[in-house]
C-alpha cells in the first residue's frame, strides 16, 4: 500500500502483519445442505453463538428475507448485527438456531458454498481488495460467473459514474466514500440470488446514498431479497418491507419499516430522536 | 586385561566440507576396525569410535559436541578436528582443560603451530607454511615468473597464501592479484574478472576441490581468462578431474604425500576392507591420526588420555621398527613386548616441532586426465 | 492454563533439560549447554526488544554479535608492539582521515545549495576515499606483515576481558545507531534485508581487515575471567576441596570453571531481563506496543515514532553486542568464518519465536531450549535414525540410512520446530 | 486559528486537494462536507502532517505548521481521528486511551526502571480518566476487551475517545458519524458541544449526515473536486443550487421530511 | 581493434557472467517473489526446494541417459525437468497439507511461517542428502559452448577471447520467457486474478467465491515449477551441489527485494541489479584501460573500484543504497 493512510492499519510492515486476514480462525464446517422446505427465502432462525471460544455474542436472535423484500437491521453499536450478517453467512459457528435458503437447511455449509448458493455479501470492514483495480475489484465480485459479465459492470458503472473513470486505480487510493461504492459494486456482480449489506451507506456522500437506496428499491423489486444493515437507520426502514431491532444479540422489536419508524420507543432509543 | 575404550572421531558431517569428511571418518574407523580385529590391544581391550559433528565453522556447537564426546562418552583421545577454526575452539575449550590428546588429520592452519596445548595437539597434515614454499619452488622449476593468486577465504587459504606469496617473491616472481574466494557461492564472475585483467602466465588455485576451487577454475577455463592452473593441497581430488575434463591438461600442483609403500599398502587396505577413496583429500591423515592415537596408548601401557598424549611423539617417530597401514597388529606386538615402533602409515609420519607434519609435497602434473608425479619434495 | 503456570511449567522444562543432560551425559555437558543457553538467552532478549516490543524486524543479528565478539580482541589482548611501530599510527590516521571525509560529506549535503551537492559530496567522498587509501593502505599493509603466521595485527589494549562485555556492547549500539539513521525508515521486509546486508559488510569487515582482528586467520587464546582448568589442577589447595567433595581434579575444575562462567553470565541475564521487564511493564512498553501494532496511529497521537524506533533498535542491538562478546570471551577465540547467518540470526529468531515473542520470559526460555536442541539433537537424530533401521533387515538401504545419519541432524531440529509450532503456535510462552 | 492557504497535494497527476484556502476560526465548530472524493480527508492528512503538501501552507495562530510531522503537531494541540478507524487492535480499550496523553514521565525508559513510585500515581489517575471517558462512550464494559475485538461502530468511537485524554487545542474528526448509531452520534454531538463550550475546543468535522452538520456546525465549508466550494452557514448551503447538484441532491427533501 | 579488443574483454567477464547470472538469481527470485506475494511470507525452503527438485531432474537425467535419450547438442536435464517438477510439486503440496495448513487456518502472522519455513528448510535439507548425498553431481551432457573462448580467437583474430555456454543463452531466455508467462497469468487470467486477490484480502476472497486451497495448491505447483527451473538450470551451468543451493538463498532474498518484493518484473530486475554489482564494481578495469588508452596514459594498478574481497559487501552496499533512495524496491512491491 502506497498510502498508510488509507491502509486499514498503518503499520508499515507488510511482512509480519497480515492485514487483511486477521481475527479469528474461520470455522471449518464442511457439511451438505439439507432439504427444509418453506419458510422465508432465507432465514437465520434462533441464532446463539459467538466468535472462537469466546461468549456468545447472538442469543436466539431471527432475522429473514422473503423474495422481493428489504429487511433492514438496526441497533446500537455492539449489539451483535454484523455479528448476526456474519453467522447467516457461515463465518462463525453457531451453537443453536439454523440458517436456511430457498428451501434449504444451509447451517453446515462452508461461506464459498453459500456464495454458490447464490449468496453475496459485502462486508462492514475491509471490504474491498485494496490492491487490485476498481475493475479487477468487480471482476473478482463475479468470480463464481461463467457468463459474460460486461453488461452488469456497465451497471455498476452507470450506478457509480465515478468508478468507471478509476476503473484503472488501485482501489485501496480511492476515498472511503468510493471504496464503499466499490464494495457495493462487487456485491452487485455476483447477481445473486439473496443480497446481504452491512452498512453499505456509511460514509457516502447524501446523493449517492439516495441513488443507492433508489437502487436497492429496484433491486428488490425485480425480486432480489436484500438484507441489509443500517445506521441510516431511518432512511433504510422507511424503504424497508421489515425492520429488526436487535440488541444484545437479541431481538428486541420486529415490524414492518412503518411501524418502527412509528414506534416512539424505537425512535427515542435507536433512531436518535 | 579386557575393557572398552573409546576414541571421539569429530569432523565437520554437515556444513562446508561435508563431502571431504565421510571418508575421512570412514578411514580413521578403518585403523580402529583393523585394531579390533587383532584384538591385540592391550591384552583384548575394545577400541570403539564416537562420531560427533564439529560443523566445520561454528565453534560452539563443535565445542558442546567435544564436550560431550569427553565428558559423557568418556572418550580417551579426539581424531580431529577438521577445520582449524573449530579445531582452535575445541583445542582451549575441552581438550586441554581435560586433558585430553587430540589428533587432527587436516587442520593446517600456522597458527595452531604456535597454539598454548599443553602438549596435547598434533596433526598428520603438515603446517601451511611448508606447502607454500614447495608450492613456489615448483613455479620456479616450471620457469613461471608472473601468477595470479585465489585462495579460499579462511584460514587455511589465508595462511597457504600468505605463506605461498612470501616465498614466491622471495625468490623474484611477481604475483599479480591475490584474490579471496568464499566457497560454495553460486558465482565467480566477479574475481575472474579482476584475475583475468590482472593477468599472470598462471592461475595460483589454493581452495577446495569440490567447492569455490572448482568453480573457479571452472569460470576461468570457460572464459579463456587462464589455460594453466597451479593446484594446492586442497584442490587434490580424483572428482575434480572427471568432472573438469581435460581443462586442467598441462596443469601441476603439489599435495602432502608420501613416496611408496605407505600409501600403497593404505590403498590396498582400503581396496580390501572398505569402499570409500583412499586418495581423498586427508583420508591417510585420518587413519594415520586414528592409528597413532591408538599405538600411543599402546605404548603407554593403559587406555587413557595421558598415556596417549605422552607417546605420541614417540611412537610416531624413529628409532623403532617402521609400520605400514595394514601392520598395526604387528605394531601393538612389537609395543607390548616393550620394543619400539616408528609408525609411517600412509603418510610417512614423522612429527616434528610442536606435533606436526613434517610433511613431503607430491609434485604432480596433470597428463592425459590423470595426476602424475612428477617427483616428491 | 494461566499464563504464570505455563511459564513456571516452561522453565521447570528448562531445568530439567539441563539436570537430565547431568544426570545422564554429564555435570560438563550440562554446564556447557547452561552457559550457552544464558547467552543465548541474551540475544534473544536483545531480538525480543526489537521484534517483540517494537515490531522491528532486525535479521542482522549475526554483525552485531561479531561486533561484541570483536570487542574481546580489541579490549583483552595485549597489544603488539611492533605492529604498531611498524604503522599503527599510520592506520590511526587513515581512519581519522576517512571519519573526517564523511563527516564533511554529510555536512555538506545539508549546508549546500541544492543544485550542486550532490556533486560536492560525490567530490569530497572521492578525495577523501583517495586520500584514506593513500595513507591507509601501506599502514595496513605494514602491520600485516609484522610475523603474519602468528600475530600481523595491532592487538588489544591488554585490559581485563569482562570489560570487553560493556564495550561490546557500546560498539554494537553504534553501529547500530548508524544504521538506524539511515535504514529504520524502511518497511520491515526492506529493513530485514538491509540488516541482513549489513551484517554480511560487517562480517566482510572482520574477515579481510588482517590488521584488525587477524581476520581469517582467527585470534585465539583470548585471556579468560576465570581461572585457567591446568592452574586448578597444579594448585594443591583446589585438587584438596575437590577430594573433598570426591571429585577428580580434572573434572573438579573444568566444573568449576564453567560454574564461574554460568555464574557471570547468569548475572547479566538476570539485569537484563530484569531491566527489560520493567520496561515492558511500564508506559514505555505500552507506547512501544501501541506502535508496534499501528504506526499511524501512535504518530497521531503524538509518539515519535522514528525516534523511539531508534532507541529500541540501539538497545537491542547493544544487548545482542553484549552477548556476542560474552560468547567469545567463552569460546576464547574469534572466528570471523564461523559467522554465518543461520546460526547467528535465524536460530536467535527461532528462539524468539519458539519461545514467545513479545514475551521476555518466552524469549529466554526459547533461548535455552532451542539452545539444548541445537545440541542435542544429534545423539536424538543418530537414536531416531537407529529406531528407523532397527526393523529393517540389512541391506543396501539400511546401509545408506545409516551412512546418512548426520543428516539427520538438521532434519530433527526441523521435526522438532515444527512440532513445537504446531502444538503452540503463538510460542511456549505467549505474549498475553 | 488554523489557516490553509492555497493548498495542493497531487497524487501523480490526480489533483486530489487543488488550492483549497478555508479557515477554522477559534473555538467554532466547523463543518467540512462535500461529495466522496471532494479531497477532504486528505486536507486532513495534510493539514495534521500525515501527508506532505505539494505546494501551500498551513498556519496555526499565525504560526507556520506546513509540513511538521504529526506527533509535533499532537503536542501543539492538534489531534485527529481517522476515517479508518486506527485502532491498537492487540490492546485493550483502557490501554488504547491511557497510552494517549503525551507527557508521562514513564515513556522515558529511565523513569520506567528508576521512579517506578511516580510512574504509579500518574498511571492511577490515568486509569481513572480512561475509565471516565469509556463510560462517556457508553463502552465500559469492553474497557479490558481488545480493540480489534470491536465492533465498527465502538472502534469509531474509541477513535473520538482518543481525543478526550488530553487538552486539545483543535481537533479534525474525520466522519466519526459514519456507521454509529444515531442515538448514540447525539450524544456525541452533546459532548462536542460541551467540550467546545467548557474547554475551548475547536473542531473541524467532516461527517455525511446532515441533521448532524446542521445541529452542531456553524459555519459549514463544502468542498468539491479538491477545492472549496461554498461557506456560510448550514441554511446558506443547503439552499446553495450548486451544493445541492454536487453533494446534497434533490433527495433531501424527502429525507427532512421523514 | 583495440576498442574490439576492450569491448570482448568487457563482454567476456563482465556483460555475459553479469547477465547469466541475473538470470539465474531472477529464476530463483520469482519463486521467493511468488510465495511472498500471495502467502505473504518469506519462504526460507526455496533454496532446499530448488535442490530437491533439481535432485529429482538428475535422476531422471540419469535414467534417461542410460537409457541412451538425449537431446543433441542440448543438455539431457531439459527433458528431464518436467519429472523433476513434479516431484518437487509433490512435495511442496504435501509440506502444505502437513505443514502451512494449520497456521493459514489459524490465521498466524508471517513471521511465523517464516520460521515454520525455517523448519521446512531443515527438513528438505536432510531429505535431500538422504537421498542424493551431499557431493557434487554431474548431470550436463550436450555442448557446453556457443562459442568457446578458442574457437573465437580463431574465427576473428583478436587477442581477447570470448565465451558463451549454451546454459547462460538457455537460462537467459528461459527466464524471459518464464517472467513473461507469469505477469500474463496473474494480471490477464481469472486464476491468476483470484490469485492476486486472496493475496489481497483472503476474507474477501473467500466471500467472492475464490476457493482459497486451489489458490494456495496453484502458487505451490508454480512454485515448484519455478524452483526446478532454476535448480537444474544453475545446476547444468555451474555445478549440483545441495550446500551451494542453500547458499543461493541470500542473494535470491536480495534480487527479491532490491527489485520489491512480489513483483515478477522487480524479481528479473533485482536479479541483474544483484548480479551486476557483484560482478561489475568489482571488474579490474585494467585490461579495458589498457586497450582503450595510448601507451603512457596506461594504468599501473588494477583501476579497481572494489576489491573482490568485499564482492559480498558490495552486492548488499548496493542494495542498501537501492533501498534508501527508493525504499520499496525498484518496482515497489506489494503483492504481486
Ligand atoms: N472478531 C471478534 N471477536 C470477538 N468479539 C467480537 C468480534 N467482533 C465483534 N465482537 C464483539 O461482538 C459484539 C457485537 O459486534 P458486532 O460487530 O456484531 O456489532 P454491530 O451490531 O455490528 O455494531 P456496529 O453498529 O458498531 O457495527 C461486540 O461487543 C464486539 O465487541
Ligand atoms: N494515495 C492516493 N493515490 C491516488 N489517489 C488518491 C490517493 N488518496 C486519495 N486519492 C484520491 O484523492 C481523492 C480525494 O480523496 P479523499 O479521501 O480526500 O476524499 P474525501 O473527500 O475524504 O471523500 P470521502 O467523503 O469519500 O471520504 C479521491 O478521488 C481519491 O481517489
Ligand atoms: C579439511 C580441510 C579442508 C581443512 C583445512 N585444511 C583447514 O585447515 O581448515
Ligand atoms: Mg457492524
Ligand atoms: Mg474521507
Amino acid at each position: 500500500m502506497s498510502d498508510p493512510l488509507h491502509d486499514d492499519r498503518g503499520n508499515r510492515d507488510r511482512s509480519i502483519t497480515n492485514p487483511a486476514g486477521q481475527g479469528a480462525p474461520l470455522p471449518g464446517h464442511r457439511g451438505r445442505a439439507r432439504p427444509a422446505p418453506g419458510g422465508p427465502f432465507l432465514i437465520g432462525d434462533a441464532m446463539t453463538g459467538g466468535y472462537g471460544r469466546g461468549a456468545d455474542i447472538l442469543h436466539g436472535c431471527t432475522i429473514a428475507v422473503d423474495r422481493g423484500e428489504i429487511a433492514v437491521i438496526v441497533g446500537p453499536n455492539g449489539a451483535g448485527k454484523s455479528t448476526a450478517m456474519k453467522a447467516v453467512f457461515g463465518m462463525l459457528s453457531l451453537r443453536e438456531g439454523a440458517v436456511r435458503l430457498d428451501g434449504e437447511d444451509i447451517s453446515a455449509l462452508s461461506p464459498q458454498d453459500r456464495v454458490k448458493k447464490g449468496m453475496g455479501f459485502v462486508p462492514q470492514t475491509s471490504n474491498i481488495f485494496t490492491s487490485l483495480s476498481v475493475e479487477e475489484n468487480l471482476e473478482m465480485g463475479a468470480f463464481i460467473r461463467d457468463d459474460d459479465i460486461r453488461e452488469t459492470m456497465e451497471q455498476v458503472f452507470d450506478l457509480f459514474p465515478i468508478l468507471r473513470e478509476k476503473r484503472r486505480q488501485p482501489a485501496g487510493e480511492l476515498s472511503g466514500g468510493q471504496r464503499q461504492q466499490v464494495a457495493v459494486g462487487r456485491a452487485l456482480m455476483t447477481k445473486p440470488k439473496v443480497l446481504m449489506l452491512d452498512e453499505p451507506t456509511a460514509g457516502v456522500s447524501p446523493i449517492v446514498m439516495d441513488e443507492l437506496f433508489d437502487r436497492i428499491i429496484e433491486v428488490a423489486r425485480s425480486g432480489l431479497p436484500v438484507l441489509m444493515v443500517e445506521q441510516n437507520a431511518r432512511q433504510a426502514l422507511e424503504i424497508a418491507d421489515k425492520g429488526y431491532v436487535l440488541v444484545q444479540g437479541r431481538n428486541a422489536h420486529t415490524g414492518t419499516g412503518r411501524d418502527l419508524l412509528a414506534d416512539p420507543d424505537v425512535r427515542r432509543s435507536f433512531l436518535g430522536g | 586385561q579386557d575393557g572398552e575404550a573409546k576414541i571421539g572421531i569429530i569432523l565437520g558431517f554437515t556444513g562446508p566440507i561435508e563431502s571431504l569428511t565421510p571418508a575421512m571418518g570412514a578411514s580413521a574407523e578403518l585403523a580402529i576396525a583393523e585394531v579390533n580385529e587383532t584384538g591385540k590391544f592391550l591384552g583384548g581391550t575394545t577400541l570403539s569410535a564416537v562420531q560427533a559433528d564439529s560443523t566445520c565453522v561454528d565453534s560452539a556447537a563443535a565445542t558442546a559436541a567435544a564436550e560431550r564426546l569427553v565428558t559423557t562418552d568418556g572418550v580417551v583421545a579426539i581424531m580431529g578436528a577438521d577445520c582449524s577454526g573449530v579445531t582452535g575452539a575445541i583445542l582451549s575449550n575441552v581438550a586441554v582443560p581435560n586433558g585430553v590428546p587430540m589428533i587432527s588429520p587436516s587442520a593446517t592452519s600456522p597458527g595452531l603451530s604456535n597454539a598454548e596445548d599443553n602438549d596435547l595437539f598434533f596433526r598428520t597434515a603438515p603446517s601451511d607454511a611448508r606447502q607454500g614454499e614447495v608450492l613456489a619452488s615448483i613455479l620456479g622449476d616450471e620457469g613461471v615468473s608472473s601468477v595470479a593468486v585465489t585462495y579460499t577465504n579462511n584460514d587455511y587459504g589465508k595462511g597457504l597464501s600468505d605463506s605461498f606469496v612470501a616465498a614466491f617473491e622471495a625468490a623474484g616472481g611477481s604475483v599479480t592479484l591475490v584474490a579471496p574466494h568464499e566457497d560454495n557461492k553460486a558465482d565467480y564472475s566477479a574475481e575472474i574478472g579482476s584475475l583475468a585483467s590482472a593477468g599472470g602466465d598462471v592461475l595460483v588455485v589454493l581452495g577446495y576441490a569440490d567447492s569455490g576451487g572448482k568453480g573457479i577454475i571452472q569460470a576461468a577455463a570457460d572464459t579463456g581468462a587462464f589455460s594453466t592452473f597451479m593446484l594446492g593441497d586442497g584442490m587434490y581430488s580424483d572428482a575434480l578431474l572427471a568432472d573438469l575434463g581435460d581443462v586442467l591438461e598441462g596443469s601441476y600442483g603439489a599435495v602432502p604425500w608420501s613416496e611408496g609403500d605407505g600409501a600403497t599398502a593404505f590403498a590396498d587396505l582400503v581396496g580390501e576392507k572398505a569402499d570409500f577413496n583412499p586418495e581423498g583429500s586427508y583420508t591417510r591423515e585420518s587413519y594415520d591420526a586414528a592409528a597413532l592415537l591408538i599405538l600411543a596408548m599402546a605404548k603407554g601401557g593403559e587406555a587413557t588420555s595421558s598415556a596417549a598424549a605422552a607417546n605420541v611423539m614417540d611412537v610416531a617417530n624413529a628409532p623403532g621398527e617402521p609400520i605400514l597401514p595394514g601392520e598395526l597388529g604387528r605394531a601393538l606386538d612389537i609395543l607390548a613386548e616393550g620394543g619400539d615402533i616408528d609408525y609411517v602409515g600412509a603418510t610417512n609420519v614423522e612429527l616434528i616441532g610442536p606435533g606436526e607434519a613434517a610433511g613431503t609435497y607430491r609434485y604432480y602434473q596433470i597428463t592425459g586426465g590423470a595426476f602424475e608425479t612428477v617427483e616428491f619434495r | 492454563m494461566t499464563q504464570s503456570l505455563r511459564t513456571v511449567s516452561v522453565f521447570g522444562l528448562v531445568a530439567v533439560l539441563i539436570l537430565g543432560t547431568g544426570v545422564l551425559q554429564s555435570w560438563n555437558s550440562a554446564l556447557l549447554i547452561l552457559n550457552m543457553g544464558l547467552v543465548s538467552a541474551i540475544m534473544s532478549l536483545g531480538v525480543n526488544l526489537q521484534w517483540g516490543f517494537a515490531g522491528l524486524f532486525n535479521v542482522g543479528v549475526m554483525g552485531f554479535v561479531a561486533l561484541g565478539g570483536l570487542s574481546v580482541v580489541l579490549v583483552s589482548m595485549p597489544p603488539v608492539g611492533e605492529a604498531w611501530a611498524a604503522g599503527g599510527l599510520r592506520i590511526l590516521a587513515g581512519l581519522a582521515l576517512g571519519a573526517l571525509s564523511v563527516a564533511c560529506a554529510v555536512l555538506a549535503w545539508t549546508r549546500a545549495p541544492r543544485a550542486w551537492r550532490g556533486w560536492a559530496v560525490a567530490a569530497i567522498l572521492v578525495a577523501g576515499f583517495v586520500l584514506y587509501r593513500a595513507v591507509f593502505a601501506p599502514g595496513a599493509a605494514a602491520v600485516e606483515s609484522v610475523n603474519a603466521a602468528t600475530s600481523g595485527y595491532l592487538g588489544g589494549l591488554g585490559l581485563p576481558v569482562v570489560l570487553a562485555w560493556p564495550v561490546g556492547g557500546l560498539l554494537a549500539a553504534g553501529a547500530a545507531w548508524i544504521i538506524g539513521k539511515t535504514a529504520l525508515g524502511l518497511r520491515s521486509d526492506y529493513l530485514a534485508i538491509a540488516t541482513l546486508g549489513i551484517a554480511e559488510i560487517v562480517i566482510a569487515i572482520l574477515k579481510n581487515e588482517d590488521w584488525l582482528a587477524r581476520g581469517v586467520k582467527n585470534v585465539i587464546g583470548l585471556p579468560r575471567p576465570v581461572p585457567n582448568e591446568i592452574d586448578l589442577q597444579r594448585d594443591p589447595g583446589f585438587v584438596e576441596s575437590a577430594a573433598g567433595w570426591g571429585l577428580d581434579p580434572t573434572t573438579a575444575s573444568t566444573l568449576y570453571v564453567k560454574a564461574g562462567y554460568a555464574l557471570l553470565f547468569a548475572a547479566v541475564l538476570i539485569a537484563v531481563l530484569v531491566l527489560a521487564q520493567l520496561a515492558l511493564r511500564s508506559p514505555w512498553g505500552r507506547m512501544m506496543r501501541a506502535i508496534r501494532d499501528n504506526e499511524t496511529a501512535a504518530r497521531a497521537m503524538g509518539k515519535d515514532v522514528t525516534r523511539r524506533h531508534l532507541q529500541v533498535f540501539v538497545l537491542g542491538s547493544a544487548i545482542c553486542g553484549i552477548a556476542g562478546a560474552m560468547m567469545t570471551t567463552l569460546d576464547g577465540q574469534l572466528t570471523p568464518s564461523t559467522y554465518q547467518p543461520l546460526r547467528y540470526t535465524f536460530l536467535i529468531w527461532v528462539m524468539v519465536i519458539v519461545g514467545g515473542s513479545g514475551n521476555n520470559y518466552g524469549a529466554v526460555a526459547g533461548g535455552f531450549i532451542i539452545w539444548f536442541l541445537w545440541v542435542q539433537v544429534e545423539p536424538m537424530g543418530q537414536a531416531l535414525m537407529g529406531l528407523i533401521t532397527a526393523p529393517m533387515s540389512d541391506g543396501w538401504l539400511k546401509a545408506h540410512l545409516l551412512d546418512s545419519v548426520q543428516h539427520m541432524r538438521l532434519l530433527t531440529m526441523g521435526l522438532i520446530l515444527l512440532l513445537v509450532l504446531r502444538f503452540s503456535p503463538r510460542g511456549l510462552i505467549p505474549e498475553r | 486559528m488554523i489557516r490553509v492557504e492555497n493548498l495542493h497535494r497531487h497524487f501523480g497527476g490526480f489533483r486530489a486537494v487543488d488550492g483549497a484556502s478555508l479557515e477554522i476560526a477559534t473555538g467554532s465548530i466547523t463543518g467540512l462536507v462535500g461529495p466522496n472524493g471532494a479531497g477532504k480527508s486528505t486536507l486532513f492528512n495534510v493539514i495534521a502532517g500525515a501527508l506532505p503538501p505539494t505546494s501551500g501552507r498551513v498556519t496555526m495562530d499565525g504560526e507556520d505548521i506546513t509540513g511538521l510531522a504529526p506527533h509535533e503537531l499532537f503536542h501543539k494541540g492538534l489531534l485527529r481521528t481517522f476515517q479508518i478507524a486506527h485502532e491498537f487492535s492487540s490492546m485493550t480499550c483502557r490501554e488504547n486511551l491511557m497510552m494517549v496523553p503525551g507527557a508521562q514521565s514513564g515513556e522515558s525508559l529511565w523513569s520506567a526502571w528508576v521512579h517506578r513510585a511516580r510512574i504509579r500515581e500518574e498511571e492511577a489517575a490515568l486509569l481513572k480518566k480512561a475509565d471516565e471517558v469509556l463510560d462517556f462512550l457508553t463502552i465500559s464494559h469492553l474497557k479490558d476487551e481488545l480493540a480489534g475485538n470491536l465492533s465498527g461502530g465502538q472502534k469509531k468511537l474509541l477513535e473520538l475517545g482518543r481525543t478526550m485524554m488530553v487538552d486539545a487545542k483543535v481537533v479534525f474528526l474525520d466522519e466519526v458519524g459514519a456507521g454509529v448509531n444515531r442515538t448514540l452520534l447525539n450524544t456525541i454531538g452533546d459532548a462536542i458541544q460541551r467540550l467546545n463550550r467548557e474547554r475551548g475546543y475547536t473542531f473541524c468535522v467532516i461527517e455525511h449526515d446532515m441533521d448532524f452538520i446542521a445541529r452542531l456546525c456553524d459555519p459549514v465549508i463544502v468542498m468539491a473536486e479538491g477545492k472549496v466550494l461554498a461557506e456560510g452557514s448550514i441554511a446558506e448551503i443547503k439552499s446553495d443550487e450548486r451544493v445541492i447538484e454536487a453533494y446534497l441532491g434533490t433527495g433531501l427533501k424527502n429525507k427532512e421530511t421523514a | 581493434m583495440d576498442f574490439l579488443n576492450a569491448f570482448v574483454a568487457l563482454s567476456n567477464f563482465v556483460l555475459i557472467p553479469a547477465i547469466a547470472y541475473g538470470s539465474q538469481l531472477a529464476l530463483g527470485a520469482l519463486g521467493v517473489t511468488l510465495v511472498y506475494g500471495i502467502l505473504r511470507f518469506s519462504n526460507f525452503a526455496h533454496g532446499d526446494t530448488m535442490a530437491f527438485g533439481t535432485m529429482v531432474a538428475i535422476l531422471a537425467t540419469w535414467g534417461l541417459q542410460a537409457a541412451g535419450v538425449t537431446l543433441g547438442p542440448l543438455p539431457t536435464a531439459l527433458l528431464a525437468i518436467p519429472v523433476g517438477i513434479l516431484g518437487c510439486a509433490a512435495l511442496v503440496l504435501a509440506t502444505d497439507r502437513l505443514v502451512y495448513r494449520f497456521y493459514r487456518a489459524q490465521k498466524a502472522v508471517p513471521v511465523i511461517l517464516v520460521i515454520v519455513s525455517m523448519g521446512v528448510m531443515f527438513i528438505y535439507n536432510g531429505i535431500t542428502r538422504f537421498i542424493i548425498g551431499p557431493d557434487d553431481q554431474a548431470f550436463a551432457d550436450g555442448a557446453r559452448f556457443l562459442i568457446n573462448a578458442r574457437q573465437f580467437r580463431e574465427m576473428t583474430g583478436l587477442a581477447e577471447p570470448l565465451a558463451i555456454r549454451s546454459t547462460q543463452a538457455i537460462t537467459l531466455v528461459t527466464a524471459l520467457i518464464v517472467v513473461a508467462a507469469l505477469f500474463w497469468f496473474l494480471n490477464r487470467t481469472k486464476t491468476g486474478k483470484s490469485m492476486r486477490a486472496y493475496s489481497d484480502n483472503e476474507d474477501l476472497a473467500l466471500l467472492s467465491g475464490i476457493d482459497p486451497e486451489r489458490v494456495v495448491r496453484v502458487t505451490w505447483i508454480i512454485v515448484a515449477g519455478l524452483a526446478t527451473i532454476a535448480g537444474v538450470l544453475y545446476g547444468l551451468d555451474k555445478t549440483y551441489k545441495p550446500f551451494t543451493y542453500f547458499q543461493l538463498l541470500l542473494p535470491i532474498f536480495a534480487a527479491a527485494i532490491v527489485g520489491g518484493l512480489g513483483s515478477p518484473l522487480g524479481a528479473i530486475a533485482g536479479g541483474f541489479v544483484i548480479a551486476f554489482s557483484e560482478v561489475g564494481l568489482t571488474y579490474a578495469w585494467k585490461k579495458v584501460l589498457t586497450y582503450l588508452l595510448p601507451g603512457p596514459l596506461e594504468p599501473d594498478g588494477l583501476v579497481q573500484l572494489l576489491a573482490t574481497d568485499y564482492k559480498f559487501a558490495v552486492s548488499f552496499m548496493i542494495l542498501v543504497i537501492v533501498l534508501l533512495f527508493r525504499p520499496t524496491g525498484l518496482f515497489r512491491g506489494k503483492s504481486v
